[in-house]
């Protein structure tokens, strides 16, 4: 798989200004082309940064990549200048972000925002880069493209400018797709549209995508591979189907119980108690144990990502855990 | 059936734009419902993002004026309550709102904003109040402590059931819930559904809850009417719904629903394209250019809503003749272990709550 | 935008009566009797009576605000009381020099304003913001009227670069009258610039937070047309709200720095009208003013929809 | 939004509003400097009578215009009196100027405005009118045919110059209103039954007041310079009465003759102005909640 | 060349019988002749008329012309364009000028070059007043055209004639060739530039964007004098400053200073008049205490300026009732000059027991104030007449025109009156001399100082000549660059 690899990211730790404890901690995964890895994790869990961090885009300061290496197609992201960067940037690696409203410039037409990047990357002309940006419109299936060519993104609806960030995006054949939650401000209706929209995209093009998500859903819908995160670390890696019919990390174990079943009802939910603690009062050790009915002493120390066997990962003193082996009860609450 | 709260051919135009000259620009938010809410259900909302929930939410309280139509509760019409009666009124209908960052005034204390609809409707003494929010407080699952803080100080979940303690303050009978839960994470989320169905049962109330989340819903509601462009489409009992749902927006909505298991149905794309224009609703069923089974009376009459039987009720000329596909009963792909492992989890959070109460 | 332009110019109307029928009462409200300033040395009461007559001084004031509405509904200002002529004509006289002197004092402000102010945000926190804030800053804490002598001081009286005063048509020579503008443009325009300035930097502050930045530096996209094309564009909005409420600012300024450089522009005309009590001078001016504001906003109105497309479909 | 999800483990650790908002302004070394500017000079103004130095109008024949010296540490200005007793005395006025003008500004101004936004339509149309109408008047000409109605002195000065700030006040408020009113909490308040007087003053008032604060101190600023103007035409601080204004609006005749008549005003003006100035900006900064 | 004069304030109309202005007079005397004109010791001379004649009772003056006369617009000056304007002046309703020929009851052609006037009773007085506006002779035929807008575009005889005027910004004058002393002018153009700041006007002069200019600070002097490139000039003025008390205009002269002349005498002995011209004016300013300054043959050395006595002026507080000593209000017009003069005294009186407050005023309010009565003390100034009767006899005569003191004596009337039907100077003194004894004790005015005319220019003009009356005359003026 290495060899295939496009994208490598290793031990990417982000520290932000005043906070001891890094806020993104040793980060890693590869990813072959064609491939999905989803990232689930509850808000602030670090998801964006790491994703903004292989894009060049984080907030310098306050926020600092101290550590790590993303290896893309052979070249270190974190180590180039900022002038190649800018090369590769929207060129072989694109993002989609989650606010379509926001994230449209809104003093710009539609077709100027991806023909601008066309340009930028082609080097073609205004007249090919525009005829670009509209078979990119034609290709996300937005109606009557060529109208809504020369319109500003209010006039779009949402789930419209959503496509117009994934035309934008993919304008230029990505080899890496990072989504940062792209669905989110969206209705499932549109958002199945959306997501068959990225899957078919990604099909014909054979690009790897890096989606980011906290819906389970979505990423049921739509990873190969699945990476949890949790305060800053990545906690559970695998197959999709590896993390889903296997879980081993109470933190997944909990995020799982907390989504309601569409099947019958089926009394109170299982819920992971209590908030993610702010990146200034991180535990030392597991990042969870503050939350995890499971922890003991152990989780002092922070547990490394051990291996299960085949991919699948684990950062959990307790792993695997099975009924019998449940470990003592912690019975002092938050 | 005893209806607490019901609405007839509740309207609610909006002037969008009003040139000098010429025709106004109306957006016909909610187009004539009417709704029986029993005492003591979960009553549920949904439909895509702007036809109408809120609206129609807000309309339920007349937080806004209606256009046209009535709003009963308890023999009287809100629609068309004197202010001062009205605002009496305020104190057994309540809301909680969708955003718990930009719902509570971040220039009054936890305990001011808690004390305050009782203090409007001049319930208890001081001290009486004070203890009362200490009581709403430690129910919602936070400290007594607290009320001297302000809200910017707490997370989104707290901030959540702060704003459930509000409305809960003055002892009403009727919550309303505009996405009370959307706004959180997946965690904080179920931490809050359960807290609204603890005190559901606790405080005897009745409950509105409008949500996009269609699996809360499932989880939460005992009834659920589905809206489409200002209008309810099907109103049936939560189980029936997505079992057998009647019309066909329901079951593009249940179809689209990315189902969180591993080699789940896929999501299906029933609907293509978006939502038509409020301001020029097609003419028959609005759902038609949408709709997979539309038909040529679908184009011109506009269906209305027709009981079914069994409490269903569905606005769909085609209702009787389409057979439509809910959602069949998911069990979650897990291995053995995982299944362990996942009621050890339960039992450990059960055991955890039994100690002390969730913070 | 016709449709828009003709509400906004319905809505002016009441304005601008609102405004002279303000100015009216209030200078009617001035003490000073008129006719004694115009009465000269030796106020003979013969005089005094007649000219009380002559000007309908001794009219309710009703109807002396009806006379004068009513004639200026025919373009029929009055004539100026102290020295007779029309106020209109003095108008067309005074306006060019005033607008002359608010256009470079703005293009000045626009010039030293909106560059720093951009600069100033992209580098936020660094020396060259705190640079630019100090700058800015003493322009909007230096009085005019003394920038203005210590400039004529130093730069005609010992440099004798530029001339200290007065006034060149610009139709007589354009470039002559510019350089005899300079000095108080630039006097004019250094106290704008830093209040165009801090609104730039603050403008460009927020826009540089939002989304759309981050996604067109995820195009790859150079950082000067990320800042000129995506940032600036859309700061540009409040600046031009910012621009034409200076527009009051830049009259009263100017009603400063013309005095101090003497330059016959509408300050110094009103000025002096208010002191002498030549009411139909000061009303005159008050309404053209009052009109150019009005007409300023809608122009604002009219670049917020140029810049901002949201706003363009009404 | 960044994530507010914290803990409420960590919660007793973090402060209250009020002490955040000065640990922000203190972090802030601008804001910081400007306080301590604006509180130099309002120290120095009300200690003026107990401070050792002649009388501002306290002549001295013998010595007119006179440079700094042991005896006038900041000279003497045109008919003998002390520079720095005068400069001293003229803090009083300059900073009463800034601050009663704006009160008047504010306390005109806000309600109106808060009106307007609160009530809408008439109200708010006749109001706007009105604003409009104010705003076409350039300030200085209304300020002028104020002063001159009111006759020259401070106080009128003050009126006048607050008068002329007030449609800032209104727009902002009024505007300021609206941006509030669409907020939840806003709605909330109304879902429990609060009437409209404890809505304004409970939920709209409090919640408007930063941005009043930061416009408040940068326009106190903007009126210092505005008398300094006024005193230009004549129409500010009356003799023998010191403002800083008005002892400019003198030295700018003896620029050569007594550069230091002009010196302290002029310095004393930019650094109150460049102060509050400071002082607001650093407010805004702790005053929003945006960025934390 | 080009003569650039910087004044110290716009004009107002220029038409001579509805001007008011002093600058407005400065642009005249280069526009329009006058019948007569006055030498710097303030005699009389011929101007436009050659030569003229009283009769025996004072009742008719018989004037002859120049004959060589003509106007801008090419008419001829004579008799009867002399009877015209003198009729306009006295008839025109707007006519300001109409007061100072009040004493004409007719005018008439004797023939081409000559003209009789009757007077309704003899004037001393008329011959200064037609040395002056009065006497300024404008094209008939202008002025029927024209009306009353004549003032928009005059056209009179003068040496120079109107080229254009931007109101606030410049006034334009070209030589008239067809003058009748035309070789005795030797600029092309003089363009007149109203700057009203002192330190700007003196910054323009030093920048070469100015000739010369009148009324220099005079506390500017010492610089300007000092300067290589600048000469100056100086004269002592006709007027006067003072502090005009309100003794009888209403209700506000009740308070002591009104009521009792020995309160008003302990203010004049509190001023040391010197002081203030050392300290307001460095020196330039002639210190006074009479309607005309110490210069003028009609100055009255018997009351020489009294040294101020701070003891006798709290022994006369004391004596008039006040031992603990009184509070006044004095109005003043906002202008730094005037207002430091006030303060100046404010700190003299205020040391003899006399608190004053000062209450500053924008010129028209402190004008209808001080007509209105709404005053208790003003200081106000008079810019000077060449006839003495001008500095006084309006001033305190009971129906005086500016008697906004409100003072009344039948004495003074008497003393008043007289002198101004009298041909006969020693009559006069006599008169003034004895209206003064009276004044000196009421002092329903105290008179401070009589300013000095300064003018700056640069160095090269040649020929200025300062008069008292603070004109700018430019007959045989020459510049050398
Ligand atoms: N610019 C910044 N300055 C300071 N802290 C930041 C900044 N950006 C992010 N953080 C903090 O870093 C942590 C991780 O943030 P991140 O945006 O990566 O979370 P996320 O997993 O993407 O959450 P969400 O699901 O809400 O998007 C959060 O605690 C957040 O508060
Ligand atoms: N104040 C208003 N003025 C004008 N139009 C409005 C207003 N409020 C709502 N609308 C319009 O009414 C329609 C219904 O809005 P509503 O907010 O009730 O939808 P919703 O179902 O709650 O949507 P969401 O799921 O996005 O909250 C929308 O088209 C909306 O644009
Ligand atoms: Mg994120
Ligand atoms: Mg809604
Ligand atoms: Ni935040």
């Amino acid at each position: 798989m290495t060899a295939t690899a496009l994208l490598e990211l290793e031990g990417l730790t982000i520290a932000l200004k005043g906070v001891d404890q890094p806020i993104v901690d040793n980060v890693g995964f590869t990813l072959a082309r064609g491939e999905t890895l989803c990232i689930v994790g509850e808000s602030g869990c670090g998801k964006s940064l790491t994703s903004l961090a292989l894009m060049g885009l984080l907030q310098t300061p306050p926020l600092t990549v101290t550590r790590g290496m993303a290896r893309f197609a052979g070249e270190d992201l974190l180590a180039m200048p900022a002038a190649r960067l800018r090369q590769i940037r929207g060129g072989r690696m694109a993002m989609i972000f989650q606010e379509p409203m926001t994230s449209l410039n809104p003093g710009l037409r539609i077709g100027e925002q991806i023909a601008e990047s066309v340009r930028r990357h082609k080097g073609v002309g205004q007249a090919e880069a525009r005829a670009r940006a509209l078979e990119m419109l034609r290709r996300v299936r937005i109606p009557a493209p060529e109208k809504r060519l020369d319109e500003y993104p209010h006039q779009l609806s949402g789930g419209m400018r959503q496509r117009a960030m994934i035309a934008m995006a993919l304008a230029n054949d990505p080899e890496l797709l990072i989504a940062d939650e792209p669905t989110t401000a969206l209705d499932v209706t549109i958002q199945a549209q959306i997501l068959k929209l990225m899957k078919s995209l990604q099909q014909e093009t054979g690009a790897a995508m890096v989606l980011i998500t906290h819906d389970l859903g979505v990423v049921a819908e739509m990873a190969d591979k699945v990476a949890v995160m949790y305060g800053g670390r990545i906690i559970e890696t695998g197959t999709a189907e590896q993390v889903f019919t296997d879980p081993q990390h109470p933190y997944t174990i909990g995020l799982m119980s907390s989504m309601p079943s569409l099947g019958a009802r089926s009394g109170r939910l299982v819920t992971v108690p209590g908030t993610v603690p702010q990146p200034t009062a991180m535990p030392p050790g597991c990042r969870f144990s503050t939350r995890c009915p499971f922890a003991t002493g152990a989780c002092a120390t922070v547990p490394p990502l051990t291996d299960l066997g085949a991919g699948h990962r684990v950062a959990c003193a307790h792993a695997p855990l099975t009924a019998t082996e449940a470990p003592a009860m912690r019975s002092t609450g938050t | 059936m005893t209806a607490i709260l019901s609405t007839r051919g509740l309207r609610k135009d909006f002037v969008t734009a009003k040139p000098l000259f010429g025709e106004a620009t109306v957006v016909q938010a909610v187009a004539g419902v009417s709704l029986d809410i029993a005492a003591g259900e979960t009553f549920a909302i949904v439909g895509e993002s702007g036809c109408g929930k809120s609206t129609l939410a807000r309309l339920l309280l007349r937080l806004i004026d209606p256009t046209a139509g009535e709003v009963w509760y308890k023999g009287e019409d809100l629609a068309s309550l004197p202010p001062a009666r009205l605002r009496a009124l305020r104190r057994d209908l309540q809301f909680i709102f969708q955003d718990p960052f930009s719902s509570l005034n971040p220039q009054m204390s936890v305990g001011a904003l808690i004390e305050e609809p009782m203090r409007v409707h001049s319930i208890g003494t001081r001290t009486e109040r004070r203890a009362k929010v200490a009581d709403l407080l430690t129910r919602v699952g936070l400290r007594p402590e607290h009320a001297d803080r302000y809200p910017h100080e707490f997370s989104g979940g707290q901030r959540q059931r702060i704003g459930i303690a509000r409305a809960l303050a003055s002892g009403p009978t009727v919550l309303i819930g505009d996405e009370p839960v959307s706004a959180l994470d997946v965690s904080i989320q179920a931490q809050v559904v359960n807290l609204l169905e603890d005190l559901k049962d606790d405080f005897g109330l009745t409950l509105v809850i409008i949500a996009h989340d269609l699996a809360v819903i499932r989880h939460m509601a005992d009834r659920v009417a589905v809206m489409y462009l200002g209008e309810v489409v099907e109103c049936a009992p939560a189980g029936d719904l997505y079992a057998h749902p009647l019309h066909p927006y329901a079951e593009a909505l249940l179809a689209a629903i990315p189902v969180a298991s591993y080699g789940a149905r896929p999501a299906r794309t029933m609907v293509e394209g978006d939502p038509p224009n409020p301001i020029a609703p097609p003419p028959g069923c609005k759902f038609h250019p949408r709709c997979p089974y539309a038909t040529d009376i679908c184009r011109v009459e506009r269906p209305v809503l027709a009981d079914m039987g069994g409490g269903r009720t569905v606005a769909c000329h085609r209702a009787t003749e389409l057979s439509l596909q809910g959602l069949a009963d998911l069990e979650q792909a897990r291995t053995p272990a995982a299944r362990g492992r996942f009621a050890l989890y339960a039992q450990a959070m059960a055991d955890k709550t039994a100690h002390n109460r969730p913070e | 935008m016709l449709a828009f332009l003709g509400r906004r110019l319905l809505i002016a109307i009441p304005t601008i009566i609102l405004i002279s029928i303000f100015v009216f009462t209030l200078q009617k409200l001035l003490p000073g009797d008129p006719v004694l300033v115009l009465a000269g040395e030796e106020r003979d009461p013969a005089v005094l009576e007649y000219l009380r007559e002559q000007y309908r001084l001794n009219d309710p004031i009703i109807v002396q605000y009806f006379t004068w509405i009513g004639n200026a509904l025919t373009g029929d200002l009055g004539i100026s009381l102290r020295t007779q002529e029309p106020v209109l004509a003095l108008i067309g006289q005074k306006l060019p020099v005033t607008i002359q002197l608010a256009v470079m004092a703005l293009i000045i402000a626009i010039a030293i304003g909106v560059p720093a102010g951009v600069l100033s945000a992209y580098k936020k926190g660094t020396w060259i913001d705190w640079v630019a804030n100090v700058v800015a800053l003493s322009g909007l804490s230096v009085p005019n009227f003394w920038l203005g002598i210590m400039l004529i001081l130093l730069i005609s009286v010992k440099l004798g670069w530029l001339p200290a005063s007065g006034y060149r048509p610009f139709a007589d020579d354009p470039l002559d009258s510019i350089r005899v503008m300079l000095m108080p443009a630039f006097v004019l325009g250094t106290g704008l610039a830093a209040t165009l300035m801090r609104h730039t930097r603050s403008a460009m502050l927020s826009v540089l937070k939002s989304d759309y930045i981050r996604t067109a530096r995820a195009k790859g996209l150079a950082e000067h047309v990320v800042l000129i094309k995506h940032a600036l564009r859309n700061a540009l909005v409040p600046i031009v709200t910012v621009t034409t409420l200076l527009f009051g600012e830049l009259l009263a300024g100017a009603v400063l720095t013309e005095q101090i450089f003497n330059i016959p522009g509408f300050g110094k005309l009103v000025v002096d009208a208010v002191f002498n009590r030549d009411y139909a001078v000061v009303q005159g001016i008050v309404l053209c003013t009052g009109i150019a504001f009005i007409f300023m906003n809608i122009l604002a109105d009219a670049a917020y929809r140029v810049l901002n497309p949201r706003m363009r479909d009404e | 939004m960044t994530s507010l999800a914290t803990n409420l483990a960590t919660s007793e650790a973090l402060p209250r509003r009020q002490s955040r908002v000065w640990r922000k302004f203190r972090s802030n070394k601008a804001a910081l400097l400007g306080g301590i500017i604006v509180a130099f000079f309002v120290i120095v103004a009300l200690l003026a009578p107990l401070l050792p130095v002649p009388g501002p109008a306290v002549t001295d024949w013998g010595a007119v215009r006179q440079g700094p010296s042991a005896a006038h540490p900041f000279g003497t200005d045109e008919i003998g009196r002390d520079v720095l007793s005068r400069m001293i005395w003229g803090a009083r006025a300059s900073l009463m100027a800034g601050v009663v003008s704006v009160g008047i500004a504010v306390l005109v101004g806000v309600p109106l405005g808060v009106l307007s936004g609160y009530l809408r339509g008439w109200t708010d149309a006749a109001i706007s009118r009105v604003t409009e109408a104010l705003l076409a008047a350039p300030f200085l000409i209304l300020a002028i045919a104020l002063a001159a109605f009111l006759g020259p002195s401070l106080t009128n000065a003050m009126i006048a110059i607050g008068i002329s700030a007030v449609p800032i006040f209104i727009r902002l408020a009024r505007g300021q209103t609206m941006s509030v009113m669409t907020e939840d909490y806003v709605e909330s308040a109304r879902a429990v039954g609060l009437t409209h007087w404890a809505l304004i003053t409970r939920y709209i008032v409090p919640n408007i007041f930063p941005p009043i604060l930061v416009q408040g101190t940068l326009t106190i600023a903007t009126a210092i310079i505005a008398e300094a103007s006024l005193s230009f035409l004549g129409l500010g601080q009356q003799p023998p009465a010191p403002s800083w204004g008005s002892m400019l609006n003198v030295a700018k005749n003896f620029l050569e003759q007594a550069p230091w008549m002009a010196l302290y005003p002029g310095a004393a003006i930019f650094l109150v102005v460049l102060g509050f100035n400071l002082l607001g900006d650093g407010l805004r900064d702790a005053l929003d909640p945006r960025d934390h | 060349q080009d003569l650039r004069i910087g004044l110290q304030d716009d004009a107002d109309v220029l038409d001579p019988d509805q001007a008011r202005t002093f600058v407005g007079r400065i642009v005249f005397e280069s526009l329009c002749d006058k019948l007569v004109d006055i030498t710097p010791d303030l005699e009389i001379i011929p101007q436009l008329a050659t030569g003229w004649e009283f009769s025996e009772d004072g009742l008719t003056l018989t004037m002859t012309l120049r004959d060589d006369v003509v106007f801008h617009d090419g008419t001829p000056f004579n008799a009867e364009a002399a009877v015209y304007n003198l009729d306009r002046s006295r008839n025109l309703p707007e006519s300001r000028r109409a007061s100072e020929v009040s004493s004409i009851s007719g005018v008439e052609v004797v023939d081409a070059t000559t003209i009789r006037i009757t007077l309704a009773a003899p004037d001393a007085t008329l011959l200064a007043q037609l040395s002056d506006r009065a006497g300024m002779m404008i094209s008939p035929a202008a002025a029927e055209t024209m009306g009353l807008d004549f003032g928009l575009t005059p056209v009179c005889s003068g040496p120079y004639s109107f080229v254009e005027r931007i109101q606030q910004d410049r006034i334009v004058l070209e030589r008239f060739e067809g003058h009748w002393d035309a070789a005795n002018y030797h600029f092309d153009t003089v363009t007149f530039l109203p700057i009203p700041d002192t330190t700007v006007r003196l910054a323009n002069l030093r920048a070469g964007d100015l000739d010369m200019l009148e009324r220099l600070a005079a506390t500017d002097l010492t610089s300007a004098s000092a300067d290589a490139s600048l000469e100056t000039a100086q004269a002592t003025s006709l007027g006067y400053q003072a502090m005009t008390i309100n003794v009888g205009n209403g209700e506000r002269s009740g308070g002591p200073l009104g009521q009792d002349a020995r309160v008003r005498q302990a203010l004049s002995l509190s001023i040391d008049r010197s002081v203030i011209a050392q300290v307001v004016f460095e020196g330039a300013v002639a210190p006074g205490n009479q309607p005309w300054p110490p210069t003028s043959p009609w100055y009255n050395a018997d009351f020489p300026i009294q040294e101020r006595d701070v003891e006798a002026a709290r022994a006369l507080l004391a004596e008039a009732g006040y031992p603990d000593g009184v509070d006044i209000t004095v109005q003043v017009a906002n202008n730094p000059v005037q207002q430091q003069v006030m303060q100046v005294i404010q700190a003299m009186a205020g040391e003899a027991g006399i608190r004053i407050s000062l209450e500053a005023k924008e010129f028209a309010t402190l004008l209808s104030d001080q007509t209105a009565g709404a005053y208790e003390a003003s200081q106000v100034g008079w810019s000077g007449r060449v006839d003495p009767d001008g500095n006084l006899h309006q001033f305190v005569t009971t129906d005086g025109g500016i008697n906004d003191a409100g003072y009344s004596n039948a004495e003074v009337d008497a003393f008043l009156n007289g002198a101004r039907v009298s041909n006969d100077i020693d009559a006069r003194r006599a008169a003034y001399n004895g209206a003064s004894a009276i004044l000196m004790e009421d002092l329903p005015l105290v008179y401070l100082y009589h300013p000095v005319w300064i003018w700056a220019m640069e160095t090269g003009i040649d020929g200025f000549v300062p008069y008292p009356d603070g004109m700018i005359r430019l007959a045989g003026l020459t510049l050398t660059e």
